[in-house]
């Protein structure tokens, strides 16, 4: 197990390191003046001069990519002060630390996650477990049904509508805004309240169909059925056998949802004007703000790795035949 | 996700301090549309006045309160993306222009009265400067009692030190006029750390006899002075207070409101600053308890939410951000939504400049000229309220403006002139699909002007090459003197209601350089000649020189092709008063709002 | 929801499960009278009346996008011109620059109404944006099924350190947050190829769309196969064909090829949607297809901006959508059933 | 099927000693691809301590048979007719609840492929135990005691460690013996075996079909053994039922119905199995033609489309009228009794010699 996280890890660290040169590498493929974006009415060379100074964009291209490196283990000292490891560099644009505007957004995108997450497992999982259940009776029809139509829309289509309909419209909720849950648990939950509708219904209706079709999957397995030969009841069967087996496929999903979720919901985040780390990333990368750019992929990166492990290991608890090596 | 407007693109909206343009008292837009928006011109012709530069006495505070104010709540600020910056040196657009009206003070400051009618008052100097030696030399007195946040008040060497901080390198955005007066184009070179290593500028530029003086030497006449050193650029940074690059992220207040929390993308917090005395400010008022500014609404869903005016929505107002050209319509066609409004010109003129090292013909620039649908490029933009058809290149907000002025016909035919165009191409002897390379910077507008520049170019024969520039480089990739392009669709506005902040930058030969605003790189000898008289006289006099270099740029040279004057239209929530269109930032003004229920 | 007749009666289909043993029991004499999977799933497919709607629904799209410029000729418009700007239509759009017209101007000359602003033909418009999405998708898609087959293929069969490498590699790309290393490269990606003059062509932006999401789009495929691949590996008949002194290259493609072709089928059939959805992503975003060339994506962004004023553009580009992913769906379902009756979803 | 209404040969239903009983057993599942008739009017008796061997190609619905006895098919899509008494209650009928608390316990059964019938997320012993908590209420340690006695008694080593292996931890013979042993935790009076040992190789099937002919001598349960190996059955059962498209066509004591085989199909079933001794040179029979689907099974006779000697019945009777099957030893063939005799001796011993 330990040996097994070790080794994972190491991996990990390396696949970290080759994204970060890539992308890096990549984004000086094409010469672009990065010094041009931090410059606004009066651009004179002497200013761009000026600007590239500030920003350490005179050096030559390795030595900006290994200090870079270096900050991240040792943290780097900045015009605007000095920044501690894990330094990700300065934002060209705001000249923040990119650290702390990952970490300033990343509460509001871990919120969205976790309480979209809560719903759509309940839901999902219970609903696709009942259609299973109740395979082929109206219930499962309804459910399938709905389930399959409603995985077919997205978010920036149903976000739009359901706004119009309950907040300009009707009035009946506020916009959605996030307030740190430590501030007002309340507020909190009020406020994210529609993204998280929004983004759970998609979902939902995912993973509806992806559990119930694992779970029939499971309900035909051989071993399910000498379960039953031996006297053990459907229920028991259903829950203990089947559900062991569904969980498989689920899971290995989730760790996908999960971290891209993690790495900042894009959509929902600009579809109800939400600051997460979805938007900081798009925006950098949009306006080339190359170090925050770099900062985000570098975290969305990790949630993946990290996910990855956590679903190995999960396999090895669920099924014993798995063995983490 | 909706399209992510960078500074860049922003930066061309200057602080425009206009010309007096009552829109405010207009705001009834029901009824015969055309009728009114002539009516709307006439006043702006009609009212004209130049800027006066006031005494001390109407630069002593308190301001005059603004009727039926209330004191107290907290007005909420939608904007899409964060201000560009908050170190005075570095504002030079309108965004941060706003936010120094109600963080900062300079040595002099524009006062509006209730028509619109500008004054040039003394803020934190006592009046609005003593010129001498035939305006070669400006002195200034700084009244008592003027404090920054921590209390510490402000001396002449405060004075000094905002100045010279511009030479260095922590300062490259903001606006360069007073430091090319003092020591030139390359003015860095004077003083190339600023004050920051104990160096100071010669007292035969800039003098501080006293604390309580500063005095101003310039190598010729500069008139202007007053209303340059208006700027937000020129607001004071204490010199204790300054902490170089950090500066831009938590500046010293000396105005009725300080940052109390920012954090970058996402929000912005301003308090009430205790140590601003209004006795001191003619201009100010502190009737909210501060501004909550959320930077990541987008305009469609701020339109959205001001409309619906549900909850907090109610004390929320726009910034510089304008009514989502989508929804003008729900707005203006809802009177109890549109009495929520604020309407008025924009400082800057959409113009297509040619680059006349590649365009050398002026027929072919004629042509084009006449060819550009200026109604359909105007709807691209939010329909009449977004723009109005541009006859000149001096916008509305200009003394001097003719609303008449309109030597293309463009505004007999708001479609294009095609016939002329065509016969022009033919004299010029262009031969059908010549390669012509346009230019537009990669935005939702962007996109849908080009489709339109595109259509009506291919129908007088030519073959455009629609080019997009990332929208956050876009004025620098053009600035650049060898830009590849042969035309490309740029606005510029004044940075005070002198033609001398355009006609100089924009069309001065002498000003080509890497990155400068004179786009087109017309050089004209002639038009080179009139700025340089001009800038010398006293606005009222210049007026004339100005008129002449602007009709011999339109129709002699014509280095671009006028094709429209922005206008914005913002909203406000039912719970906020005293809001009006400021001529002076050409946006809803922002000394006078309160909320009627705090 | 897949077929009508797997549909009936109450209660859990614990144990013993009627399609198992018809096929194992039935399926087998079946193919001793001459009967192929591949006919068999015809057989099945067939009776899926939702497959076979679902079916019709995507050729339809298919169809209609491959028509696309035949179908504006009959019907006289095309997507590019500004009809707000022809003498002919004086009236298209009124002083905000809106469809005049009532439901986004929806008439007998413009059937799905005409754009705001811009005040083009919105039927013809997204006539060609499904078609250039579709493309793309397709090209992708096959590239994707291509690349991911061949990795998948080598890495499972051969096995050891070529295996080993090549799952490293996989994980690498695995581990790109891809939403945002699309945004993030397909300006730059643009940029690499494009003189600094001229326009960029849109086959360009399709070629640099198609590498970007390429890059990181065949690694599930590749996983899958290699899985089956290694499973199949150690089985009977291809030791069969091993002893008998078949090569490698002819065991990989008359033994295994074949028996992985199911999977790589269903598989095709739902990377197929989800790369459309991604490149309308990318358009939303700002970084796919640019005016004036006609995207889908582009579309129904404008229509959510525009929806409680001009309901008809989301409705008509969002509702294509959903219609179309829905039908994709349900039809890879149903295609899936057709292979293996056993996995009832 | 429902109009085929005359029941065959329905002897005494309520008589007979018989510990399991089945009367014109009729099993159908609709699928995609139509209503497969897999159980066609099959009835057969099982005594205590007997075994009944049942033969019949993949297809001629043995499985499907045993596992309706037990109520294992889905009830959604599966119609079944006909009566199974089991010890005297009827099976068909009975409820749910009623069909748990027999399967494991009165009647078990064992599976063909022990690795899949496995559940590979759960120890064997926690396998084993279940049912025995379940239907004996048994406490954890006692289920666990009867676990290793029973891993013991079908031979598997150090059965205290085993019983904390998974499935996938233990040999295929092992994982098979496993299976017997959960089969017998709550000693049940039916065995049903399917196909025990068509998995394993054949030391390992020797020791498996001792075994449980050893254990049915000490618990003198009845079995009933599903094969298409002959070889394998003449070792194990006493009586034997050849079964073809879901119909019983020869019924009888092992011993006879190898010896005097009555009906063209296990004549077929003989003589393309190859046999110790046999002449290597000489090249086996298999039955022409392939089993018929079911889905819509051939007219008359179902047998007649493969069946050699058609011509020696008058008429084509055999494509026409579905031939009976008679009480005790029996055929449902055409031919009449000599006709067998003489084809039999004449035509198809030599080739069994």
């Amino acid at each position: 197990m330990l040996q097994f996280l070790i080794r994972r890890s190491i991996s990990a660290v390396a696949i970290m390191f080759l994204i970060a040169a890539f992308t890096f590498f990549l984004f000086y493929a094409v010469p672009q003046d990065f010094a041009a974006l931090s410059c606004g009415k009066n651009c004179s060379p002497e200013n761009l001069a000026v600007i590239r100074e500030n920003l350490g964009l005179d050096k030559p291209i390795t030595t900006q990519f290994w200090d870079f490196m270096v900050g991240i283990v040792a943290g780097r000292d900045f015009a605007v002060g000095h920044c501690s490891a894990p330094c990700l560099g300065v934002s060209f644009k705001s000249g923040d630390f990119v650290w702390d505007s990952l970490m300033d957004r990343f509460p509001l995108t871990l919120s969205l996650t976790i309480g979209g997450l809560v719903i759509f497992l309940l839901f999902g999982l219970g609903t696709g477990m009942l259609a299973a259940w109740k395979r082929g009776t109206v219930v499962d029809k309804l459910a399938s049904g709905a389930s399959i139509v409603l995985s077919s829309f997205q978010i920036y289509l149903l976000g739009p509508i359901v706004l119009g309909i309950f907040v300009y419209s009707t009035g009946w909720m506020e916009n959605p805004k996030y307030v740190p849950f430590t501030d007002d648990p309340s507020a909190w939950f009020i406020g994210l309240l529609i993204p998280w509708a929004v983004m759970a219904t998609i979902f939902t209706a995912q993973y509806t169909r992806m559990s119930r079709s694992t779970m029939i999957e499971q309900l035909q397995e051989e071993h399910v059925r000498t379960a039953r030969a031996k006297g053990m009841s459907q229920k028991y069967v259903f829950f203990r056998y089947a559900w062991r087996g569904a969980m498989i496929p689920i899971v290995t999903i989730l760790g996908l949802d999960l971290s891209s979720l993690l790495a900042g919901g894009v959509v929902t985040e600009f579809t109800f004007d939400l600051a997460g780390i979805g938007r900081l990333a798009v925006e950098s990368s949009l306006t080339k703000d190359l170090p925050l750019t770099m900062g985000a992929m570098l975290f969305g990166a990790f949630f993946i790795l990290i996910l990855n492990i956590l679903v190995d290991i999960a396999y090895a608890f669920i099924d014993p035949r798995v063995r983490l090596s | 996700m909706k399209p992510i407007r960078s500074r860049s693109v922003r930066a061309i909206a200057a602080i425009a301090v206009a010309g007096s343009l009552a829109l405010t008292g207009c705001s009834s837009d029901s009824g015969n549309e055309s009728k009114d928006r002539a009516k709307t011109q006439d006043d702006a012709a009609s009212q004209q006045k130049p800027v006066q530069y006031a005494d001390a006495a109407a630069s002593n505070g308190p301001a005059a309160e603004v009727a039926g104010a209330k004191s107290g709540g907290t007005i909420n600020v939608y904007v899409q993306s964060d201000l560009s910056h908050m170190d005075p040196g570095q504002i030079y657009v309108s965004d941060a222009g706003q936010f120094a009206n109600l963080v900062h003070r300079g040595l002099t400051n524009f006062q509006e009265d209730k028509n619109g009618n500008l004054k040039v008052v003394g803020d934190v100097a006592t009046d609005s400067g003593q010129p001498s030696d035939g305006g070669k030399t400006w002195t200034y007195k700084l009244k008592k009692g003027v404090k920054d946040e921590d209390g510490n008040v402000i001396t002449s060497k405060d004075v000094r030190h905002t100045i010279e901080r511009q030479y260095s390198k922590v300062i490259f955005d903001g606006p360069t006029y007073v430091q090319t007066w003092l020591s030139g184009a390359d003015y860095r070179k004077d003083l190339p750390d600023g004050p920051y290593k104990g160096k100071h500028l010669p007292d035969t530029v800039l003098e501080t006899p006293d604390d309580e003086t500063v005095v101003f030497h310039f190598n010729q006449p500069r008139p202007d002075l007053p209303q340059a050193l208006a700027m937000a650029g020129y607001a004071i940074v204490p010199e204790k207070q300054d902490t170089k690059e950090k500066y831009d992220k938590a500046p010293a207040a000396l105005g009725p409101y300080k940052v109390s929390e920012y954090k970058a993308g996402k929000s912005l917090k301003l308090v009430k600053n205790t140590q601003w005395d209004a006795k001191t400010d003619s201009v100010r008022h502190q009737y909210v308890d501060g501004y909550n500014f959320t930077t990541t609404i987008d305009q469609a869903s701020q339109t959205k939410r001001l409309i619906a005016d549900q909850g907090e929505a109610k004390n929320a107002i726009q910034w510089t951000d304008a009514v989502d050209t989508a929804q003008i319509q729900d707005v203006v066609s809802n009177a109890a939504v549109n009495k929520r409004t604020v309407k008025g010109y924009q400082p800057y003129v959409w113009q297509m400049s040619f680059n006349l090292d590649k365009i050398k013909d002026k027929k072919i620039r004629d042509a084009i000229t006449y060819a550009i649908p200026a109604q359909a490029m105007v709807q691209a933009d939010g329909g009449r309220y977004g723009g109005e058809i541009a006859g000149g290149l001096f916008a509305p907000t200009l003394p001097g403006f003719d609303a008449k002025y309109d030597p293309y016909g463009k505004l007999k035919k708001p479609n294009g002139d095609l016939e002329k165009a065509k016969e022009l191409i033919k004299e010029a002897g262009v031969k059908e699909g010549t390669k012509l390379t346009y230019a537009y910077s990669n935005s939702p507008r962007g996109q849908a002007q080009q489709v339109i520049i595109k259509d009506a170019l291919a129908k007088i024969g030519f073959d455009v090459q629609a080019k997009e520039i990332d929208r956050a480089t876009f004025y620098e990739q053009i600035g650049k003197l060898k830009n590849p392009y042969d035309l490309y669709m740029t606005g510029w506005g004044q940075d005070w209601p002198s033609q001398s902040t355009v006609v100089t930058p924009v069309y001065d030969g002498t000003q080509i350089a890497d990155g400068s605003p004179n786009y087109s790189h017309i050089n004209d000898p002639q038009v080179n000649k009139l700025i340089e008289e001009a800038l010398k006289l006293e606005p009222a006099e210049a007026a004339a020189k100005w008129e002449q270099a602007h009709k011999r740029i339109v129709e002699e040279i014509n280095p671009a092709a006028p094709v429209y004057y922005s206008k914005t239209i913002q909203l406000f929530g039912s719970n906020i008063g005293g809001a009006k269109y400021s001529v002076e930032s050409s946006y809803i003004d922002i000394n006078n709002v309160f909320l009627k229920q705090p | 929801m897949t077929s009508p007749t797997k549909a009936e009666g109450p209660g859990p289909s614990v144990a013993l499960d009627p399609e198992l043993a018809a096929t194992t029991e039935i399926a087998v004499p079946k193919k001793l009278e001459g009967r192929s999977p591949g006919q068999l799933m015809w057989q099945r497919f067939k009776r899926d009346r939702t497959g076979m709607i679902s079916a019709g629904v995507v050729i339809f799209f298919f169809v209609v996008s491959a028509l696309a410029p035949v179908i504006s000729k009959l019907y006289g418009k095309d997507p590019y011109t500004l009809y707000a700007q022809e003498p002919e239509y004086p009236f298209l759009l009124d002083d905000f620059a809106m469809p005049s017209g009532a439901f986004g101007g929806v008439s007998g000359d413009f059937w799905f109404g005409v754009q705001p602003q811009l005040g083009r033909d919105v039927f013809t418009m997204l006539l060609y944006g499904i078609r250039n999405s579709l493309f793309m998708a397709m090209v992708l898609t096959l590239l994707c099924v291509v690349t991911g087959v061949l990795i998948g293929l080598v890495g499972g069969y051969f096995g050891g350190k070529v295996d080993y490498w090549l799952g490293r590699v996989t994980d690498f790309f695995l581990s790109f947050p891809n939403q945002l290393f699309f945004i993030a490269f397909m300006p730059i990606v643009t940029a690499m190829f494009v003189s600094p003059t001229d326009e960029t062509p849109t086959y360009l932006r399709v070629v640099a769309i198609i590498l970007v999401m390429w890059f990181l789009g065949w690694m599930p495929m590749a996983r899958l196969v290699r899985g089956s691949v290694v499973s199949l590996r150690e089985r009977e008949f291809i030791e069969a064909a091993k002893v008998s002194g078949a090569s490698r290259w002819r065991i990989v493609r008359k033994e295994i090829l074949p028996n992985v072709v199911t999977p790589i089928l269903v598989q095709a059939t739902y990377t197929l949607p989800s790369n459309i959805l991604t490149i309308a992503f990318l358009s939303f975003v700002g970084v796919g297809l640019v005016e004036p060339t006609p995207d889908w994506g582009r579309m129904f962004r404008i229509g959510a901006e525009i929806y409680e004023q001009n309901p008809s553009f989301l409705l008509f580009s969002g509702g294509a959508l959903v219609i179309f992913i829905l039908a994709f769906n349900l039809l890879g379902d149903s295609v899936r059933d057709a292979f293996d009756p056993k996995t009832g979803r | 099927m429902t109009t085929l209404t005359k029941v065959e040969d329905a002897p005494n239903p309520t008589g007979s000693d018989a510990f399991l009983s089945v009367r014109d057993l009729r099993v159908q599942f609709s699928t995609e691809d139509g209503v497969v008739k897999a159980v066609d009017g099959l009835s057969f008796d099982v005594e205590r301590g007997k075994t009944l061997g049942v033969v019949g190609e993949s297809g001629s619905g043995k499985s499907v048979t045993n596992l309706t006895i037990l109520g294992l098919h889905s009830p959604k899509t599966t119609t079944v007719e006909g009566e199974i008494v089991l010890d005297g209650k009827e099976l068909i009928t009975a409820s749910e609840k009623e069909m748990e608390k027999l399967r494991g316990n009165k009647a078990a059964m064992i599976f063909q492929d022990p690795l899949t019938a496995l559940s590979p997320y759960y120890t064997v012993g926690r396998q084993l135990s279940e049912p025995f908590m379940k239907h004996t209420g048994a406490s954890k340690k006692e289920a666990k005691a009867r676990a290793i006695e029973m891993l013991d008694k079908v031979g598997i080593p150090q059965p205290q460690t085993r019983f904390h292996d998974y499935p996938h931890q233990f040999s295929g013979g092992m994982r098979q013996r496993a299976m017997i042993a959960m089969a017998l935790m709550c000693d049940p009076d039916l065995l049903i075996a399917d196909e025990p040992t068509t998995a394993l190789d054949v030391t390992v099937q020797a020791q498996i079909l001792d075994l449980l002919r050893d254990l049915q001598q000490e618990f003198g349960s009845a079995i009933i053994f599903i094969t298409h190996d002959l070889g394998v059955i003449s070792h194990m059962a006493d009586d034997l039922l050849v079964m073809y498209a879901g119909r019983a066509v020869e019924r009888g004591s092992t011993r006879e119905v190898l010896r005097t085989p009555q009906h063209p199909y296990t004549w077929g079933l003989l003589s393309s199995m190859p046999r110790l001794g046999g002449d290597l040179n000489e090249a086996l029979t298999p039955i022409p033609g392939s089993p018929p689907s079911l889905l819509n099974p051939p007219s008359g006779c179902p047998f007649h489309p493969r069946c050699t000697f058609t011509g020696e019945v008058a008429g084509n009777r055999c494509a026409d009228e579905r031939p009976s099957l008679a009480e005790g030893r029996a055929a449902a063939c055409h031919l009449s009794g000599e006709q067998k005799q003489t084809i039999f001796i004449d035509q198809i011993q030599p080739r069994l010699r």
